[in-house]
Formats: structure tokens, C-alpha cells, sequence
């Protein structure tokens, strides 16, 4: 079995995990750990694309493997986005959940002294 | 089965024995620290892939300052708990969500068997555009040049996740400074290694930008390498996070889709179109555009992992 | 360099469609390096600058009758990226700038930057946020390639989570968390697919997929995940959850744009998929689950939307049923069949009215809340003699919800109708009745009250010219009813070139 | 003059392999963290250390652009 | 010679996975760091190897990129790894 054939099965197995992650996590910043196992499970799917499109003297097709940077700078931004919330709701609720109904803490308590 | 075939399979099964244990630990800091490890793996299958820019981006962003917004985030969550305390999942949760799980990976990997021969590519035609750009990295051209305008727009992207992490904040903090990133004094272990890591580090980010255009490396890898040392002086205290009030600072994190945008703009009447480069002056006009663009990443990738304003702006 | 076929060539007119995704970029950049108040000043100039071009834009396409293209650095596809704009990127393009530009001018009263500060949080965050959510659905409605699809996605994600949670309270934090999981989970999903039909067919070209589309085991998982994906973002029944607290809890303004046109913008991206992309798969079974996803948000939705206690609530889970009247597209206006134009007409036409009225009834009901200090249905005894022209412009958007004549919703509700009759697709058409049935009810639920006698003391009377710009949005939601033949032909304009393929 | 490179490379290789071992040994079989990190530091600058010094003869033969 | 290149390649992989046990075990923070601070190191050794041996080309800058984010993750993680250390910062009155 070629190399590039092996990284695609640990892609698709990569996208199997995570995204088993993502449903039986609860906790948000799991979720978020899962979702990058999705995204480089597929990124590595762009991978193996790449590497059987070599041609032309590149062992590579460039295309696709210019397609992986910039979704790896986006999934990097999207969690930043994520951990921001996750943060901010700590902050209000003292609880991070995604449970809409969770019992909200009074806010302002210890979050405004250093 | 050769050498080569043993080490890709072990690599492998390492990768894939690494996230499941990001999945499964029961310690948030635990799964993050897989996660690092997971990501540092990685890079070896994209050098197994003949994709060092990827490797290098991997490593740099997915990996690196990924696992330091996580691990941080992480330490901050821990102590008042609330993080553990949440229900367990459904009994129709914990059936349904492995079968799916299974079922979507299985097609995934028929299908990447399946895959019609001979293969697709438009590595030729990358070539053949090659000479026009000047650049020697067929990566680095897809980017900048190719496919000029994803990039461009990749960049507001990132303008805008500054601006949502950043209106997270209460709003008696607008206008002041992120919290600090380290501790509250310097060490001398720190001091020390921001005086040996720092220097060099700016040199390699430098280095990558240079070599970019024909080797691996380039605008992102750059960027994210100056965006490591600079939050290294700011774990060590040596500087604080500006304010998000900083003119500098604004200017710093549009820089790079700014200027692109500008050169793109100018397109029509330089080179007949919207993002077309001028015949014989591209190379220099890419390099001038990455420029800012390593900037913008190097400046925008702390401010995202050092989060929402949390000081009150000075009077 | 390389030949370019036909279907390929640059038309005159095509830079318009690059200067409609820049001017936004363009002063989203703007407004954050300035700051302060001149983000609401770029906003808000903004606005007749991009309604102008998407004018500018559709009268091209009226004019030729054919699509426009442009391929952006010169470089025709597959190596490069095309936009084109056919008939309904044109009509989706006017919409989208008349709801934003009247979403902007509805918000000045909210976020105007305070007297004594030179910068303040949620303002700054919202002009420039409204902005992203613009430059984002123009690429959605002009985008030729599925990648730069996939980062148009990506930026409305961005644009579109934090106008959620501007005001900072805990629900709003919750909702957008919700929502963003869901729009990630939505986005890498489509970024797998997008991988799976580049490995297959070596562009990620609409244009160019359509005609190299043979059906191959990669493309039916590929359509199968990307479709996941963007109906997690359009939250279509049973990835809805998180469009109710997220639409009910954001600022009016927000939830006007985000409920009238931010899901349409996956759901766009969906229809490019199944009609242009897609189309010479065999069979009808996926359109066929579409279709049944769809029905099934209809009545949940509906059902919902009439136990609400809370207007901005009700008005959410309506627009959980009204997306799922938008997916009787794909069973209704797919294949080679004579009623797909009705099929195709009323899929649009329930677009463009949803648009309107729906940004229009969450605008009222902003209004309503202020002057209200909340927004509880059952205490609005008397409130329809304090605020009669808010009301009148909730009843106006419930005429169209409901689908009564005349409005766009009639139309669009009559047009899919004759299209399942004459298909012989009945269910449609009885989902379709009881949605119209218990849209009835929860208008009535919201009117009946207001109408009643009753004492009521407002905070403030609503500002006469906000209601003129929601009474503006619902009048054209009900002129849309009024839609000439001609108008039908528009939308079918780029559509035959791509079904006539072998 | 080649063979010589080779049985360079092929020593300072495994001397470094060897490093990585009785770094991991170490880190494994030591009793509390101080130990541990004094055996991490040696496989870390050592191995690695001596890998690339093995694989500096080769540098040349990689093809340059 | 490449074989003896991978050969030595998938020794350090292995030994540094089997140091992974460490991330596993703990019992503190500090000792899962050390364990991936020896993954971070074995990995850029068998990257070079590896490369070195399949003529990837221009890798020495991957393993320098590599190298300094190696020091650079250790840093963060011990900033933040530490339990006794000063309470995360709230945020200020303003």
C-alpha cells in the first residue's frame, strides 16, 4: 500500500474520531479539539490528492496543497473564535455548557476585582 | 514489504493511537498535550506527503500556536471547575454518535480507495504559469498568484476573527489591553531563553519569508514564526499585549489584506485585470505583498490566542 | 496559455462583480483601521455604493440575457477563479443590498457610538460585522469555485456568530456558541467534500464540474457531506437547534439580516450544488430527502412557532418553517420536467419574500420590545392601538408568511403548489396547505392580543422613521406578488445553459 | 571517500538513535521529575545533535533548487 | 544507505512513542511536557532521516521551524501547566 493511500485511510479514520468526538463530548473546548481532528482528517484527504497529482517534475500537485494552508489558518482562527466564547461564558455563568437551560450564576461576583 | 511501508504503517498507527487519546483522556490538559504531540506527528505524514509548506503550516499553526491558544485556555478554565460538570451523554447518543462515526469514516476511506485513475492534477498547468510569476515555489504561486484572491480573502477572515474575539469583552475593558500572557513576574529561565530563542527566531522567520518564494516556506510560516516569539517575550513578561485601541496595532492587523487588496485594485490598470500581476515585475510585487502580509500574521496570531480586552484603557 | 472554452469566456461587464465583493472588503478594512464612528460613517456610505453596483450588476444580465463571468487575475479556470453571476445571484444580490442597507439604517439608533468616547465595543463590532456578512454573501451569490465558496462560508461564519452575542448576556454567549459549533461542523464538512470532488475531477470549477460530472462513488459522498454541512448552516430540520436562540436573542438589526438573508447564503451554496454542479447525477432520491426535510421543518417548525410565549421567539421558529418551504425546490424543480419552471420560480420567490418580510416582522418586533421593555405576547393587550403601524408591518409580513394574496408569499406558495399538482407530488402540496394553515395561527396568535382593548404604557413611542423602514421591506415583500412574467424569465436566465447539458 | 562519509554517517546516526533510547529509558524508568528531565535534555540535544552531524555528508546530495 | 536512514528513523519513532507512555501515566503536567518535549525532538530527527531518505526537498528549514516551535510550545506549557501558580487574571475595574 502506498504512503499516500495510508495517510487517506488515516484521514477518513481521523474524520470518524473526531467527529465521534464532537457528538458524545459535551464539554465545549473538546468539541473544539475534535472539530481540528475532523479538519486534518480532511486536510489529509486534500494530502493524498496532492500526492497522487504529481506531474509535471513536482512530486506534488500544488493546488490542493495551497488549499490546506489556508484552511489550516482558518480552522486556527475559528478556534480562536470558539475559546474566546467558551471563556466569556465561564466568566458570566461560572459554568460552560451547552445546555441553553443551565442555571446562570449571578455575574459580577469576583470577575471584576484583580 | 519494504523499509519505507514498515515506518509508514507504525507512523500511522502512532498518529491515529495519538487522537484517540486527544478524544478519549479524561483531563482536558492531558487531551490538549495529546493534541500537540498529535500535531508534531503530523508534520512527519505531510513530509511523507512531499508537502514541506504543509508540514511547515502544520507545525507552525495547526500544532504549535493551535496547541498554545488551547493549553492556555486550559489553564485558565481549571480551578473554579464547572469545566467537568457536565451531564453524560444519552444512552441513544453513545450508540448513534460511534455509528455514524463509523459508518462516515468507512465510506471515506472506500472512497479514497476508489479514487478514478489516472489521477487528477493541475500540477502542469502550475508549471506552465510558473515562469510568468518568477517564483520557484509552485506553492507559493498558487497562493499569491493563482488563486491571489482566496488568500486575500482568507486574510479579512482573519481581521474579522480579531474582531469578534475582541467585542467578547465586557465593555468597561474596550479600548485597553488583552490580559497578560504569562505569569506575573519574569523567571530567569525565560529571561534567558527570549535572549538565546528570540534573536534567532526572527532571523529563521525572516529566513522563511526570503526562501519562500522558491523553497518551502513563505508569508504563513514566517508569520506564524514571528508570531511564536513574540509571544514568548510576552509569556516572559518582557512586554505586555498593546491595547486594542493602538492605532499601530490596527493599522499592523490590516496591513496584509490591505495592501493585497490595493495591488489587486490596481490590477486592471496595471496588468489588464482585477489581481493580475504586470509581465516581468510580478516577483517583485509578490515579495512586496507577503511582506506585509507576514506582518499582519505575526501581529495577528498573538492578539487571537491572547483574547478579548481586559484592562481598562488608560485615562 | 490554455484554450478557453465557451462557457469559460469573459463577458463585458464582469469587473462589476469584482467591484462588488472589494467595495465591502474594501471598507470592512477601512472601518477598522479609522475606528470610532467613522465605521458607522463607511457603513452606512457603503450602502448606496453597493446597491448601485448590484443594480448595475442584474441590468448587465437583463440587458445580454446571459450570465456575466469574470475570471479574477486573468486566469480562466481551472487554475484560476471565475465569478459569474446568473439570474438569481442577481435578484439574491438587490435583495441582500436593500436588507442590509435598511438593516443599517434601522440599527443607527442602537449602535451609534455614545457622546464622550471616541470608541465604543458593540458598535465598532457590529458596522463592521454587517459589512463582513455583505462582502461574504456577494462571493456566496457570485462564486464560481467551490473552494472560494468554502471561504465565503468561512467569512459569514466569522461575520455572523458574534452579531449573536453583541450585547454580552449569557443566553446570547450560549446561542452563538451553539451556532458556531454547529457552522464549523457545517464548514469542515464541506471542505471534506469539496477534497473528495477536487481527487475526482481535478477542478473545483461549477462550470467545469458540471460538464465533466460523471457518477462516480466519490461524488455521491462528496454531495452527501457537503449537503450536511450546509444544511447544518441553512439549520434545516433536524440541524435547526441552534437557529432559534441564536436568531431570537441577537440584536433586532442582527436578527433581521441574519434570519432574512445570512441562511440563505448556505442555502444558495446549496442550490449551485444540486442544480448546477449535480444535475446529470441520476435519480431523484436525494432531492426526494431534501424535499422530506423540508415538509418535516415546515410542520415542526409551524408547531412550535404557535406554542411560543415570546414574539422575537416565534418569529425564529417561523423562520425554521419557511426555510423548509425554500428545500421543496430540489424535489419540485429538478430533472427535465414542464412545471420545474414553476418548481424554480416559486423556490425563488420564497427567497426573496422570506427576505424581506421576515427582516421586516424582526424589526418590528425590536421596536415593539423598546417600547415595550419586553416582548411577551401575551402582555400586548392595547399594544395594537400605542404602536398601530408596527403591528400593521407584522401583519403585512404574516400576510406573506402565511402565503394570502397578494404577496410574494402567495406567489411563491402558488407557484410550488401548481408545480407538485402537475407533478403528481402531492404530499407537497398538503404540507404546504397545513404550513399556510398554521402560519395562520401564529399571526393570528400574535395580532389577536395586540387588537384587544387594553391599557398599555409604552417607555417611548417608536421612532416614526424605523417603522418607515420596516414598513418599506414588508411593502416589498407584498409587491413581490405583483411580479410580471418577465421577472420569472429573469430568474431562469444561466439556468437552461446548464440543464441543456448532455 | 564516500565509503568513509557512509560509515560516518552510519556511527554518528546510531550513536544518536542511541541517545533517543536511554533518553526514553530514562524518562520512563526514572523515579521523579528532576531525573527525568535530566535524561530528556540528553536525548534531546545529543540525538538530535548527532543525527544531523550524520546526516551533514548527505546535504549536498539532496537535490537544490 | 536509505534503508539504514529509515531503519534508524523508525527506531527513534518508536522509542519516543514508547515515551509517550508518559503522557498517559502523568502523574503531573510536568512529566506529559517532558514526554512531548522527546516527541518534538525524536520527531525532528526522524523528519531529517526520513526526508534525507525520499529526497523531499528543502526540509532543513521544516525541521528549523520545527525545532524553535518545539522550544516555543514548552514555554507555554509550562506557563500554564503549573497548578500552585498564581490565579488566572480576571481583569480589572476599570
Amino acid at each position: 500500500m502506498s504512503a499516500s493511500t495510508l495517510a487517506g485511510l488515516v484521514g477518513a479514520a481521523l474524520v470518524g474520531l473526531g467527529l465521534y468526538g464532537l457528538i458524545v463530548n459535551p464539554q465545549p473546548l473538546r468539541k473544539i479539539l475534535a472539530f481540528n481532528l475532523i479538519g486534518s482528517g480532511a486536510f489529509l484527504v486534500f494530502g493524498i490528492v496532492a500526492r497522487r497529482g504529481a506531474a509535471a517534475g513536482f512530486p506534488f500537485d500544488p493546488v490542493p496543497q495551497a488549499m490546506v494552508i489556508t484552511g489550516i489558518v482558518v480552522a486556527f482562527a475559528a478556534s480562536a473564535l470558539a475559546v474566546a466564547l467558551i471563556l466569556r461564558l465561564r466568566e458570566e455563568t461560572g459554568n460552560v455548557s451547552l445546555d441553553s437551560d443551565a442555571p446562570a450564576k449571578p455575574p459580577g461576583d469576583g470577575a471584576g476585582a484583580s | 514489504m519494504s523499509i519505507l511501508q514498515v515506518l509508514d504503517l507504525g507512523l500511522a498507527i502512532l498518529v491515529l493511537a495519538v487522537a484517540g487519546w486527544t478524544i478519549a483522556a479524561r483531563e482536558l490538559f492531558a487531551s490538549v498535550v495529546g493534541y500537540v504531540a498529535y500535531g508534531l506527528l503530523l508534520s512527519i505524514v505531510w513530509i511523507r506527503l512531499y508537502a514541506p509548506d504543509v508540514a511547515l503550516t502544520e507545525a507552525a499553526i495547526g500544532s504549535g500556536v493551535t496547541g498554545v491558544l488551547l493549553v492556555t485556555t486550559g489553564a485558565r478554565l481549571r480551578g473554579a471547575g464547572g469545566v467537568e460538570a457536565n451531564r453524560p451523554p444519552g444512552i441513544s447518543l453513545r450508540f448513534l454518535a460511534p455509528g455514524l462515526a463509523v459508518l462516515v469514516a468507512a465510506a471515506l476511506a472506500a472512497v479514497v480507495l476508489l479514487l478514478p485513475e489516472p489521477p487528477t492534477t493541475l500540477a502542469p498547468e502550475a508549471r506552465e504559469g510558473l515562469a510568468a510569476t518568477g517564483l520557484g515555489n509552485p506553492v507559493t504561486a498558487v497562493l499569491i498568484a493563482y488563486r491571489s484572491f482566496d488568500t486575500m480573502l482568507e486574510k479579512v477572515v482573519l481581521v474579522l476573527a480579531v474582531v469578534g474575539v475582541w467585542s467578547l469583552a465586557p465593555d468597561r475593558f474596550w479600548g485597553g489591553a488583552p490580559a497578560p500572557l504569562g505569569r506575573a513576574r519574569p523567571e530567569g529561565a525565560l529571561l534567558f531563553l527570549d535572549q538565546a530563542l528570540v534573536p534567532l527566531g526572527i532571523l529563521v522567520g525572516i529566513h522563511l519569508f526570503w526562501v519562500g518564494a522558491d523553497e518551502p516556506g513563505g508569508a504563513f510560516q514566517a508569520g506564524a514564526i514571528l508570531a511564536a516569539m513574540w509571544m514568548i517575550v510576552m509569556i516572559s513578561r518582557l512586554t505586555e499585549p498593546p491595547r486594542v485601541g493602538a492605532r499601530w496595532l490596527r493599522l499592523a492587523l490590516i496591513a496584509g489584506p490591505a495592501v493585497f487588496l490595493a495591488v489587486g485594485l490596481a490590477g486592471p490598470g496595471m496588468a489588464g485585470g482585477f489581481f493580475a500581476y504586470p509581465a516581468g515585475f510580478a516577483k517583485p510585487i509578490i515579495l512586496f505583498i507577503e511582506a506585509f502580509m507576514v506582518l499582519s500574521i505575526a501581529v495577528t496570531l498573538p492578539m487571537l490566542v491572547a483574547g478579548p480586552p481586559r484592562r481598562s484603557p488608560e485615562p | 496559455m490554455i484554450e478557453t472554452p465557451p462557457a469559460l469566456a469573459v463577458t463585458a461587464g464582469g469587473s462589476l462583480l469584482m467591484l462588488a465583493i472589494l467595495a465591502p472588503v474594501a471598507a470592512i478594512l477601512l472601518s477598522f483601521a479609522l475606528g470610532g464612528r467613522f465605521a458607522e460613517r463607511v457603513a452606512l456610505g457603503l450602502t448606496p455604493i453597493g446597491l448601485a453596483i448590484a443594480i448595475a450588476i442584474a441590468v448587465c444580465v437583463w440587458r445580454s440575457g446571459a450570465p456575466l463571468v469574470y475570471n479574477v487575475a486573468g486566469l480562466p479556470p481551472p487554475l484560476g477563479i471565475a465569478l459569474r453571476a446568473d439570474g438569481i445571484s442577481c435578484v439574491m444580490l438587490v435583495t441582500a443590498a436593500l436588507v442590509i442597507a435598511a438593516a443599517a439604517f434601522y440599527a443607527r439608533a442602537n449602535f451609534a457610538t455614545p457622546e464622550g468616547v471616541t470608541e465604543a465595543r458593540a458598535p465598532l463590532a457590529f458596522w463592521i460585522l454587517i459589512q463582513a456578512v455583505w462582502a461574504a454573501l456577494t462571493i456566496l451569490f457570485v462564486g464560481g469555485d467551490l473552494f472560494n465558496l468554502y471561504v465565503a462560508l468561512e467569512l459569514l461564519t466569522f461575520a455572523a456568530v458574534p452579531l449573536v452575542c453583541l450585547s454580552g448576556k449569557p443566553e446570547t454567549l450560549v446561542a452563538a456558541l451553539r451556532y458556531l459549533m454547529f457552522a464549523l461542523f457545517g464548514s469542515v464538512f464541506y471542505l471534506l467534500g469539496a477534497a473528495l470532488i477536487y481527487g475526482a475531477y481535478g477542478t473545483l470549477d461549477i462550470v467545469l464540474l458540471a460538464e465533466r460530472m460523471r457518477p462516480l462513488p466519490a461524488v455521491w459522498l462528496a454531495a452527501g457531506l457537503m449537503t450536511a454541512g450546509l444544511l447544518a448552516k441553512t439549520a434545516l430540520f433536524p440541524l435547526h437547534l441552534w437557529l432559534p436562540p441564536a436568531h431570537a436573542n441577537a440584536p433586532a438589526a442582527a436578527s433581521a439580516v441574519l434570519s432574512g438573508l445570512v441562511v440563505k447564503g448556505s442555502f444558495f451554496v446549496t442550490i449551485r450544488l444540486w442544480f448546477t454542479v449535480l444535475p446529470s447525477l441520476p435519480g431523484g432520491a436525494a432531492e426526494a430527502v431534501l424535499g422530506t426535510l423540508g415538509s418535516a421543518a415546515i410542520l415542526f417548525g409551524s408547531v412550535l412557532a404557535l406554542r411560543q410565549e415570546r414574539l422575537k421567539l416565534l418569529i425564529a421558529y417561523s423562520t425554521l418553517a419557511q426555510i423548509g418551504y425554500l428545500f421543496l425546490i430540489f424535489p419540485l424543480a429538478s430533472g427535465a420536467h414542464p412545471w420545474i419552471a414553476d418548481g424554480w420560480s416559486g423556490g425563488m420567490m420564497q427567497t426573496l419574500s422570506h427576505a424581506f418580510a421576515k427582516a421586516a416582522m424582526f424589526m418590528s418586533a425590536g421596536l415593539l420590545a423598546e417600547s415595550l421593555g419586553h416582548d411577551r405576547i401575551a402582555e400586548f393587550a392595547g399594544a395594537g392601538r400605542a404602536m398601530p403601524a408596527t403591528f400593521f408591518v407584522l401583519g403585512l409580513g404574516g400576510l406573506s408568511l402565511m402565503g394570502l394574496p397578494p404577496s410574494g408569499g402567495f406567489a411563491a406558495k402558488w407557484l410550488l403548489l401548481r408545480a407538485s399538482v402537475a407533478a403528481d407530488q402531492w404530499p407537497w402540496a398538503i404540507v404546504m396547505l397545513a404550513g399556510g394553515l398554521l402560519a395562520a395561527g401564529y399571526v393570528y396568535r400574535i395580532l389577536a392580543p395586540a387588537l384587544s382593548a387594553g391599557a398599555i404604557v409604552l417607555k417611548a413611542p417608536p421612532q416614526r422613521r424605523r417603522e418607515a423602514i420596516a414598513l418599506a421591506l414588508a411593502i416589498v415583500a407584498v409587491a413581490l406578488g405583483f411580479a410580471p412574467p418577465s421577472f420569472f424569465d429573469f430568474l431562469q436566465i444561466g439556468r437552461a445553459a446548464t440543464t441543456a447539458l448532455p | 571517500m564516500s565509503l568513509a562519509l557512509d560509515l560516518f554517517s552510519l556511527i554518528a546516526i546510531s550513536a544518536g538513535a542511541f541517545f533517543f533510547f536511554a533518553g526514553t529509558v530514562g524518562l520512563l524508568r526514572f523515579p521523579d521529575s528532576l531525573t527525568r528531565l535530566h535524561a530528556l535534555t540528553k536525548a534531546d540535544n545529543l540525538g538530535v545533535g548527532l543525527i544531523v552531524l550524520g546526516l551533514l555528508p548527505r546535504a549536498g546530495s539532496l537535490p537544490m533548487r | 544507505m536509505n534503508d539504514v536512514l529509515l531503519v534508524a528513523a523508525g527506531f527513534i519513532l518508536l522509542t519516543v512513542a514508547a515515551g509517550l507512555v508518559r503522557v498517559l501515566r502523568g502523574p503531573g503536567d510536568f512529566d506529559r511536557m517532558m514526554a512531548v518535549q522527546l516527541l518534538g525532538a525524536g520527531g525532528i530527527a526522524s523528519l531529517l532521516l526520513i526526508a534525507s531518505a525520499t529526497s523531499v526537498a528543502g526540509v532543513e528549514d521544516v525541521a528549523l521551524g520545527l525545532a524553535l516551535l518545539a522550544a516555543f510550545a514548552s514555554v507555554a506549557l509550562v506557563n500554564s501547566a503549573e497548578t500552585d501558580g498564581p490565579e488566572p487574571f480576571e481583569g480589572e475595574d476599570g
